[in-house]
């Protein structure tokens, strides 16, 4: 007997649809569900607070409460179980629903799939549907479903300082709708993010007819659109290139970061690491070439790396593109201004040459990106040597993108400034933070009548404005967006909106004065005529359910590059390469790898998870080159101030002391402390967005410094001419790795591609076990699915119980592929309920995420006690190795770690009573003790202890996932492999089963956390009992090894060790990676040289 | 005589002081000849032969102390090994189930442990202590017999024991401030 | 007692020439001192007035011992991050002070049961309050495995007890070895302590002169009456307790070295950890009890009971395993270096060079610097630079603990996770709060027990012995 | 000199001895009887809002579980049926009863209806119906008689212990697959359900956890 739910009607029809997710407002109508929702998600005040966490979530039926007093029993307290009064037809109880969805992010949408309980988004995954991500995601991805449960976003709407109802808000958009309707938009001057919404495109061309006076702008703080203004205008119509990494063997990078602050940056990390992939002897495998300013993730991926001022990048940029067109016989005009733009530079001649070289001989297989802050010029010229390798089309492809038509913010500030300005309605975004320091928020605010703020949080721009519109999250809000590659995608809610907030469309709908102000309905009609002549419903529910639209993506532009306009934008000289001292010091202006321009400055996962570089948390550092920092030191006013340590390798009291230096750009200061960070070019300093907030909530509160505020519009990303002073301060930084060489040990072990060619064993050549192979003598030749299950385990002395399970799980992580781009850590952070700790935890050294990413620098000398400045950098992610032999377990006195029948090293919270043995006991250093209750007390109080509030807050609760214990402090917790994910697979496994004994969970059925996040796919995972699956395949590589493998703790993770294709012909090529030749000169200082060369 | 004079009970036993370790332990080999039975020597510290001067065996502790630490290292062992291997068996970082080696620890404590407890409770048990109300206690020059002085109590029990002959024997031996000591 | 002159025909004066001279019996009790004056000696202690300096001490100690309890309290509640432990030294000075105090209790037990077994009588003056230290200092030890752990409230999960979860311990790991040897050494340790001490209860008790003072003596006497057919059990009970008890005590300290020599980490994971562990244990165990017993000896006018002989003993001993325990050291870096494994080689380099160099040679100076003065009989027959000497012993075994616990753990295997521990005001009050707790029993055990056990007094001397003055020459 | 210690207390020490055994003994025995879930838990019986009666519906009506508890079979939990699914028969049945006065409003007013919780478990522990009642194990090896219970009374230990007995011995438990929901199916005798229970356990692959993993995470 089937239920009848009742639905509101004109959807009842599609709601048959057995998967897909129609509409919460619809569903929402009954009100059985709407006094759910009232309970569930009260403003304000909750009336959820006794309620008992994991039930409250996990059990379908609204919540559980302790009857309090009413007990009927003197036994235990009484609970009430309240069911669902009409149960949504689509829910099963305790079973979680993925629905479609895109996050919107800085102009474009990354496609997700967002994990409910109960109608609770708790995880966001990639959309697997979408094919160049194939179900990835990056960091901000991962993080952004911690933002719709912050407790400090805008729960309400202000309107003259005064809390606004939804209708007061209403009222305040009609009329200035009214208002403009009649002056034609005259005084109406628009300042949003960017967005290639397709219906808030659309509204915005009814918005230009229906208000052709009104000011539209456009404005992020970092803005990645310059090559797509470029081609536009060169291709005289709007287009951007698309890079196609796949396809690409050679790539030169000009100051791009393509990996890590890129709109692209899933796709392109993917494809990137496809082509990077050795999966035997003999594949192919790219080479990356990068010439950089800062240390970024591109940079660490990089075979050849030059440092290079961004300010110095044209004239190399320049002759990169003159040697290309010289060597394919290109326009000889364009060549021949190229270089004559570069004549009186000094330049690395022979380094462009080996590069160009190679680039050359690949042709059509290569490419070059230049950074998107770089000169019109430089874009033009990189258009133009990509042509002339003939690689767009192949490695890089000339799409044709809409019109998107703003007004610049230096526009709208002319105009403020003439006093054309009466309304300037912000529409996300946060420029009174993140405007260049010229323009001044403060007498905007004074010039123009009225400052109308539509934004998620109550921020800066907020405080200044009449009235604040309090905006919705994306899991709560109905929308579209673009992928990069232009493919229209949905957003959807997940939930209704917790808080009183208003859909971004549903504003400018009310502010144009449109008669369909329902968001849903906006998205609706946009597409469906995006598909006009299908069938409407059917369309969008395809559109909902795929999570895409299919052949939406952006048209390939078949025309070829008009080397005349490009050589037009050729000037007569390029930038400078010379000049530069500590006096006249370059700063480059950087994303936040985590808190990217400061919009997640207010995420906690974001704000502790580490930069996967510099390894800081909590706040941003002016970074400088050591060169800088030696030379700096003789200007120190006392020695105690010095910046480079008398042993910088060590920070002797485990944390890290820096000077604060003040840095000036004109007449514009900031103070900040420094971190000395190899790999930069020796005079830029590098500054992260992002930081120094004066205005957001309690997590971002008081974090660093503002580089804004030593930002200028007419140079935005980079300026020279600054100087750095010290002050006489110092401050403790939460960084959370204190060494950075690995001690020439064989941790992460590194090889050349054409080394391994002639030798592939050379993984297993180096480290302890290398020349002690008794220690893993008995089954070193035994297949690995055997050596899972039946065990001599090397050379132990005593039989091992044999592991009976259905599955070995077993776990290979590529170190050839990792970026180190953070996406699996807060991936984890998310799937496991991870608590954060507050930079003052983290500065003693309790960060408790279970996967960290280890970053070496290497450089290639014998005494590694000063860093030096042209680093090879190494990334390793770390994570529980499930050791078949852990030393953990031994030393558990109450068995609460123990290995399970399928090879997991099983942590039981429950029954740890937290000696920390383990932890101790732990050779690769994973474990994570809960030091105090993370998740029931607030990070500031601590210390308070039971004096302390306690309790967590009901919006953080929402997040957790019910699957995973939250645990309590005086434990100890580590990764599990994903535990639930395992277990869930095997119990689904398990119903399908039934009576038979079909219960081997097929290869592929699931992915664990971080597996699923990783953007380059280097982490694999599976049953390794099975020789057929795929990570069985990963592990029988010949790059294959054990971290620590000499310690026979036989851990089930195992890494493909880092291979490096450095070009020979290059000045800088050396016949091993760095932390080889450490390696070789710790462990064979006399006959290092000749073992490094055979 | 100088006995307790508001203690009329029966006597349990006469008492004599003796000087010092030499002249107790000739007296007690005397005593021992004469073929007592129910008699002892109090002293302050344990006089080195005394056993042999009384006719005493070698005490049976020992046998206790064995038998304790035989049990302590079998609940030792079979306690791992029920734990471990029969009622619950977890693989733990690849180790055996059970094996002689880990548990020695434990076991070898709980020897010693048993062993040490059997050998203080058995000494209780074979000295009838704690034993607070004893005739001895109650005589008032027993504060000596903790300090400087040796003592002999002949008890009234023993077969051998006369009011009259008794008192003479201990007077004999070199015995002094004979007295009596009742219940 | 014959002498080898008696049997030695008179004309062989060559072999007389020869021979070493006699060595002058050793007295134990000096100023021929009778067994009456034993007696009022040690129960007058007992027995006199409470003395002002105590009343002063036993506050004073009381107050310290405070810090302990509150910062037991404040941990509890709080949570284990009050101290300043972190990935990746876990353990932190809760894990030194434990191997420190049970080091300490080493001695009591030791000279019990070791030199009982060896039949060296000078132990007999100084084994009652070394005992006594022992009892108190394993108390000491005893908190801190407790508290150091995150939920204190399920610490009883430690001991195999039947329960509805149905799991037990895990009867491979160190620290479970640790329970039962701790907790055994606690209970035999006392035990021993208290057997001993019956005789002496029973003399107070036969002194005492109230009804309260008889009964509350009388009670723990358990009725002792000095009979010798008690005296035979006793004797044998006694003895087997020190046979039982000496595997013990080199088994207890085996077992906590153990907790390190069992994992894996460079710095612990070495096989000299046993017996460089008793040695310590020896070592830290007799500077304590020098400690102690020297202000004693002055305050109490025992200089005829601890003779200049028993300070002698004490510290040769004191050289003795001061050197070996040297040696220990040295023969850790030998084998890091022979054993060519460059995680361990790396360990030891980096106690004595890297950040944690200053507390490396704290240690040394303190463990293997400091006896070495006693090689002089001049150092040795000065109570208070033996003294000053002992109190650097105690300084450098709590050092010793804190170099192997912190220093290997701070840099082990993968150079990412290095990091650098300081203790906090919260460890650093639990820790002195200790010495109160010690002090404070140890004042009480002054006041109301038997500071020495004065029926093995009586029994060592001259007088004790049935045949003295017969055919003594 | 008079002692302290009259006779009678010679006996005291043996006496206290005995006290402190049978004390000893006592709190072991009461902690095993009365702190354990099998007299903690079992036989817990609340009043419920609405006297709902698992005897009439499932007994005497012969109502199959999944009937109200309809996702027992796909989800981890077995959901308590919505007033809807009250409602869809008592729309036509006993609809003036005084006794689901409770229901009526609820089905009006949206408000569910407060039933009180039997059977919990622990936060970490995740237990789940579906896997069990999917391979041969029967409601009734945990829920007990509940098609006789006019109240429903808790009727198992459900401590970590009583899981793993079934655990380890699968085989006394498993059941044909359709008698899950059969509250009265009993095997034939003990040594047919170990015969049966064999065969389903080596047909089925049935090979319940027995390590933490299978149900804490």
């Amino acid at each position: 007997m089937k239920k009848i739910t009742k639905l509101p009607e004109p959807t009842a029809e599609e709601l048959a649809g057995p998967k897909y997710w129609r509409s919460l407002d619809e569903v929402a109508e009954t009100p059985g569900f709407r006094n759910f929702l009232d309970r569930e998600f009260p403003e304000g005040a909750s009336i959820l607070e006794t309620v008992d966490r994991r039930h409250f979530l996990k059990i379908m039926a609204a919540s559980f409460a302790f009857a309090g007093m009413g007990m009927t029993g003197c036994r235990r307290p009484e609970k009430v179980i309240l069911p669902y009064n009409q149960q949504p037809e689509h829910v099963v109880h305790g079973k979680p629903a993925f629905f479609a969805s895109s996050m919107p992010l800085r102009g474009y949408g990354v496609p997700v799939l967002a994990e409910t309980h109960a109608n609770r988004p708790t995880k966001i995954e990639g959309n697997p549907s979408f094919a160049p991500n194939n179900g990835k995601t990056d960091l901000p991805t991962q993080a952004s479903i911690l933002n719709l449960y912050d407790p400090d976003r805008a729960t309400r709407s202000l309107l003259d300082g005064r809390q606004a109802s939804r209708s007061a808000i209403r009222d305040l958009l009609d009329e200035l709708s009214r208002k403009y309707r009649d002056a034609q938009g005259r005084g109406l001057a628009i300042l949003a993010d960017q967005s290639r919404s397709p219906t808030r495109q659309r509204l915005r061309k009814v918005l230009a007819e229906r208000f052709p006076e009104a000011v539209w702008c456009e404005y992020e703080p970092l803005d990645y659109t310059r090559p797509e203004k470029v081609l536009s205008r060169l291709l005289g119509q709007p287009a951007k290139p698309l890079y196609d990494f796949s396809k690409a063997a050679r790539v030169l990078s000009l100051d791009a970061d393509f990996l890590g602050n890129d709109p692209n940056r899933i796709a392109h990390s993917r494809a990137f690491a496809q082509a990077r992939r050795v999966t035997a002897p003999g594949d192919e495998m790219n080479r990356l070439y990068s010439i950089e300013s800062a240390m970024t993730l591109t940079g660490g991926m990089a075979d050849h790396r030059k440092r290079l001022a961004s300010s110095a990048t044209e004239a190399y940029a320049f002759a990169v593109a003159a040697g290309v067109l010289r060597r394919t016989n290109g326009d000889s005009r364009l060549q021949a201004r190229l270089e004559a733009a570069i004549a009186d530079s000094t330049l690395d001649q022979e380094w462009i040459d080996g590069c160009v070289e190679d680039l050359v001989e690949n042709g059509s297989r290569s490419v070059i990106l230049a950074g998107d802050h770089l000169s019109e010029a430089v874009q033009a010229a990189v258009f133009a040597a990509n042509s002339a390798l003939g690689a767009v089309g192949e490695t890089v492809s000339f799409v044709a993108t809409e019109e998107n038509a703003a007004e610049s913010v230096h526009e709208l500030m002319g105009k403020v400034e003439d006093g054309e300005v009466e309304t300037l309605f912000v529409l996300n975004g946060n420029p009174a933070y993140n405007l260049p320091v010229d323009y001044s928020w403060k007498e905007i605010e004074e010039k123009v009548g009225e400052v109308i703020r539509y934004g998620y949080y109550y921020d800066e721009t907020s405080e200044g404005a009449r009235a604040h519109i309090a905006g919705i999250h994306y899991l709560e809000s109905w929308g579209d967006t673009r992928a990069p590659d232009g493919t229209i995608l949905p957003v959807q809610p997940m939930i209704l909106p917790l808080f009183q907030g208003y859909n971004e469309l549903e504003v400018l709908a009310r502010l144009i004065g449109m008669d369909k102000t329902d968001p849903y309905d906006l998205v609706f009609e946009t597409i469906t005529e995006l598909r006009s002549g299908q069938d409407k419903n059917k369309v969008f529910r395809v559109f909902l359910h795929d999570g895409v639209l299919e052949d939406s993506s952006y048209a390939a532009i078949e025309r070829s590059l008009p080397t005349g306009a490009v050589s037009d934008l050729i000037p007569t000289k390029a930038a400078g390469t010379d000049g530069f001292s500590r006096r006249n010091l370059e700063v480059r202006y950087l994303a936040d790898n985590s808190v990217d321009d400061g919009r997640f400055n207010n995420n906690g996962w974001l704000q502790e998870c580490p930069d996967p570089i510099t390894r800081l948390t909590w706040e941003n550092a002016i970074l400088i080159s050591p060169t800088l920092a030696r030379e700096l030191d003789l200007e120190a006013p006392d020695p105690t101030l010095a910046i480079v340590r008398k042993n910088p390798n060590e920070i002797k009291t485990g944390i890290q002391r820096s000077p604060i230096l003040e840095l000036r750009v004109g007449d514009k200061t900031v103070r900040g402390p420094v971190h000395i960070q190899p790999g930069l070019a020796t005079y830029t300093v590098v500054v992260h967005h992002g930081f120094g907030r004066t205005k957001t909530g309690r997590i971002g509160e008081g974090s660093g410094f503002n580089c804004n505020e030593i930002r200028f519009s007419d140079s935005p990303a980079f300026t020279r001419g600054a100087s750095l002073h010290f002050t006489g301060e110092t401050r403790n930084m939460a960084n959370v790795q204190n060494h950075w060489s690995m001690e020439g040990r064989a941790i992460i072990r590194e090889s050349n591609k054409d080394y391994f060619e002639k030798k592939s064993d050379t993984f297993h050549t180096v480290g302890m076990e290398s020349h002690t192979p008794l220690v893993l003598r008995h089954d070193h030749d035994m297949p690995l699915h055997e050596r899972a299950t039946q065990t001599p385990r090397g050379t132990s002395m005593h039989p091992h119980p044999e592991l009976t399970g259905r599955h070995q799980w077993g776990m290979a992580v590529d170190l050839s592929t990792c970026t180190g781009c953070n996406a699996c850590v807060v991936a984890c952070q998310s799937e496991n309920n991870i608590p954060i700790v507050g930079r003052d935890q983290v500065i003693r050294g309790r960060e408790m995420s279970w996967i960290r990413i280890d970053r070496y620098y290497a450089s290639g000398v014998e005494d590694n006690n000063e860093v030096a400045d042209d680093v090879q950098v190494s990334m390793q992610p770390v994570m529980c190795q499930h050791c078949e032999n852990a030393p953990c377990e031994t030393v558990c006195p109450v068995n609460a770690t123990v290995h399970d029948e399928e090879g997991l090293n099983v942590m039981a919270y429950n029954r740890c009573i937290g000696t920390r043995y383990c932890a101790n006991n732990c050779p690769y250093k994973v474990r994570r003790f809960n030091f105090f209750d993370w998740n029931e007390r607030q990070l500031d109080q601590l210390y308070l202890g039971p004096l302390g509030e306690k309790g967590m807050n009901e919006l953080h609760k929402m997040q957790k996932n019910p699957e995973v214990s939250v645990r309590m402090r005086g434990v100890m917790e580590k990764c599990t492999y994903c535990t639930q994910r395992i277990e869930s697979a095997k119990i689904n496994q398990k119903v399908l089963a039934r009576d038979s004994d079909n219960v081997k969970i097929p290869d592929g059925t699931f992915q664990v956390a971080c597996q699923q996040a990783c953007p380059t796919e280097s982490i694999m995972f599976g049953d390794i009992s099975d020789p057929e699956s795929e990570v069985s395949k990963w592990k029988n590589r010949e790059q294959d090894y054990l971290l620590l493998g000499y310690l026979n703790v036989r851990p089930r993770t195992s890494y493909l060790g880092r291979l490096r294709n450095p070009n020979p012909a290059m000045p800088d090529y050396d016949s091993q990676p760095l932390s080889r030749k450490e390696y070789y000169m710790k462990n064979y200082p006399e006959s290092y040289t000749s073992r490094a060369e055979n | 005589m100088s006995t307790s004079s508001e203690n009329n009970g029966e006597t349990f036993a006469l008492i004599a002081e003796f000087e010092n370790p030499g002249a107790i332990m000739a007296a007690a080999e005397k005593v021992r000849d004469a073929g007592f039975k129910n008699w002892d020597v109090i002293t302050p510290f344990p006089v080195h032969g005394m056993d042999q001067a009384m006719g005493l065996s070698r005490s049976k502790i020992p046998i206790v102390a064995f038998c304790g630490g035989v049990a302590g290292f079998t609940l030792g062992m079979s306690m791992v090994y029920y734990m471990n291997k029969v009622d619950y068996p977890l693989v733990v970082g690849g180790m055996p189930y059970f094996s002689p080696v880990f548990p020695f620890p434990v076991a070898y404590e709980l020897t010693i442990l048993f062993a040490a407890i059997g050998s203080i409770i058995s000494m209780f048990l074979f000295n009838s202590l704690p034993m607070h109300h004893h005739p001895t206690l109650n005589y008032e020059q027993i504060e000596k017999a903790s300090n400087d002085r040796y003592f002999i109590v002949i008890e009234s029990s023993d077969p051998n024991f006369d009011e009259t002959k008794t008192p003479d024997l201990l007077k004999d031996i070199g015995g002094s401030n004979i007295g009596k000591l009742k219940d | 007692m014959t002498t080898l002159t008696d049997t030695v025909p008179a004309n062989t004066a060559l072999i007389d020439e020869a021979r070493p001279a006699d060595l002058p019996r050793q007295v134990l009790v000096e100023n021929d001192r009778d067994f009456d004056w034993i007696t009022n000696k040690i129960c007058g202690i007992v027995e006199a007035k409470t003395p002002t300096w105590w009343w002063i001490a036993f506050t004073l100690s009381a107050f310290v011992s405070l810090f302990t309890v509150f910062g037991i309290i404040y941990l509890v509640s709080t949570g284990v991050g009050v101290w300043g432990l972190a990935d990746p030294v876990n353990w932190g000075w809760a894990i030194v002070n434990f191997v420190f105090w049970i080091g300490i209790g080493h001695a009591g037990t030791l000279i019990s049961a070791i030199l009982c077994l060896l039949r060296q009588k000078w132990r007999t003056s100084i084994n009652r309050a070394a005992e006594a230290m022992t009892v108190f200092a394993v108390v000491c030890a005893g908190i801190f495995p407790l508290i150091h752990v995150g939920r204190v409230w399920f610490a009883w999960w430690l001991f195999p007890i039947p329960n509805s979860n149905a799991i037990w311990p895990n009867f491979r790991s160190p620290l479970l070895w640790d329970v039962f040897a701790v907790s055994t050494y606690g209970t035999v340790s006392f035990l021993f302590w208290y057997v001993g001490m019956i005789p002496d209860l029973a003399t107070i008790r036969d002194r005492a002169k109230t009804k309260i003072r008889k009964i509350a003596y009388g009670i723990f006497a358990m009725g002792w009456r000095g009979s010798n057919r008690h005296w035979r059990n006793y004797e044998m009970t006694y003895l087997l307790l020190a046979g039982l008890s000496t595997p013990l005590v080199l088994s207890v300290h085996t077992v906590v070295s153990f907790d390190f020599a069992v994992s894996l980490i460079p710095g612990w994971h070495t096989t000299i950890f046993p017996p460089y562990f008793v040695a310590g244990a020896i070592f830290s165990g007799f500077g304590m009890v020098l400690t102690l017993m020297l202000p004693l000896r002055s305050i109490y006018g025992l200089h005829d009971l601890i003779t200049q002989y028993h300070i002698d003993c004490m510290c040769k001993i004191l050289l003795a395993t001061g050197t070996m325990v040297g040696y220990a050291y040295m023969m850790e870096f030998f084998i890091a270096w022979y054993g060519a494994n460059e995680f361990e080689a790396f360990a030891f380099v980096n106690r004595a060079f890297g950040p944690y160099a200053w507390s490396y040679w704290i240690m040394i100076s303190c463990n293997v610097i400091a006896p070495q003065f006693f090689w002089f009989k001049k150092i040795r027959q000065n109570p208070m630079i033996v003294w000053i000497v002992c109190i650097f012993v105690n300084i450098g075994m709590w050092f010793e603990r804190f170099v192997i616990t912190v220093t290997s753990l701070s840099r082990d295997f993968l150079p990412s996770s290095w990091g650098y521990y300081s203790p906090t005001i919260v460890d650093v009050f639990t820790y002195v709060g200790t010495f109160g707790i010690f002090m404070f029993l140890f004042l009480l055990f002054l006041r109301f027990l038997p500071l020495m056990p004065m029926g093995e007094i009586k029994a060592v001397m001259p007088q004790a012995d049935p045949h003295h003055g017969k055919n003594h020459h | 000199m008079s002692s302290a210690f009259p006779k009678w207390t010679n006996a005291l020490p043996i006496k206290i001895g005995i006290i402190l055994l049978v004390l000893f003994a006592t709190t072991v025995v009461g902690i095993t009887y009365y702190f354990t879930p099998k007299y903690t838990r079992v036989g817990y019986a609340p009043t419920q809002p609405v006297p709902f009666s698992h005897e009439l519906h499932a007994g005497q009506l012969g109502i199959d579980c999944r009937f109200c508890h309809t996702h027992v079979e796909q989800s981890g939990h077995s959901n308590v049926p919505d007033t809807e699914t009250c409602m869809s028969c008592h729309n036509a049945v006993a609809v003036d009863s005084p006794q689901l006065e409770l229901v009526r409003q609820s089905y009006e007013s949206g408000e569910p209806i407060p039933w009180v919780r039997i059977h919990a478990l622990p936060d970490y522990v995740y237990f789940n119906h579906a896997v069990h009642v999917n391979r041969g194990i029967s409601c009734y090896e945990c829920h007990g008689q509940i098609n006789q219970m006019e109240v429903v009374t808790h009727d198992q230990p459900l401590s970590m212990a009583w899981c793993l007995d079934c655990h380890r011995k699968p085989e006394e438990y498993l059941r044909p697959l359709d008698e899950i929901f059969n509250m009265d199916w009993r095997p034939e005798s003990r040594q047919a359900q170990l015969e049966m229970g064999l065969q389903f356990k080596e047909e089925w692959d049935v090979n319940p956890p027995l390590s933490c993993s299978g149900c804490h995470r």
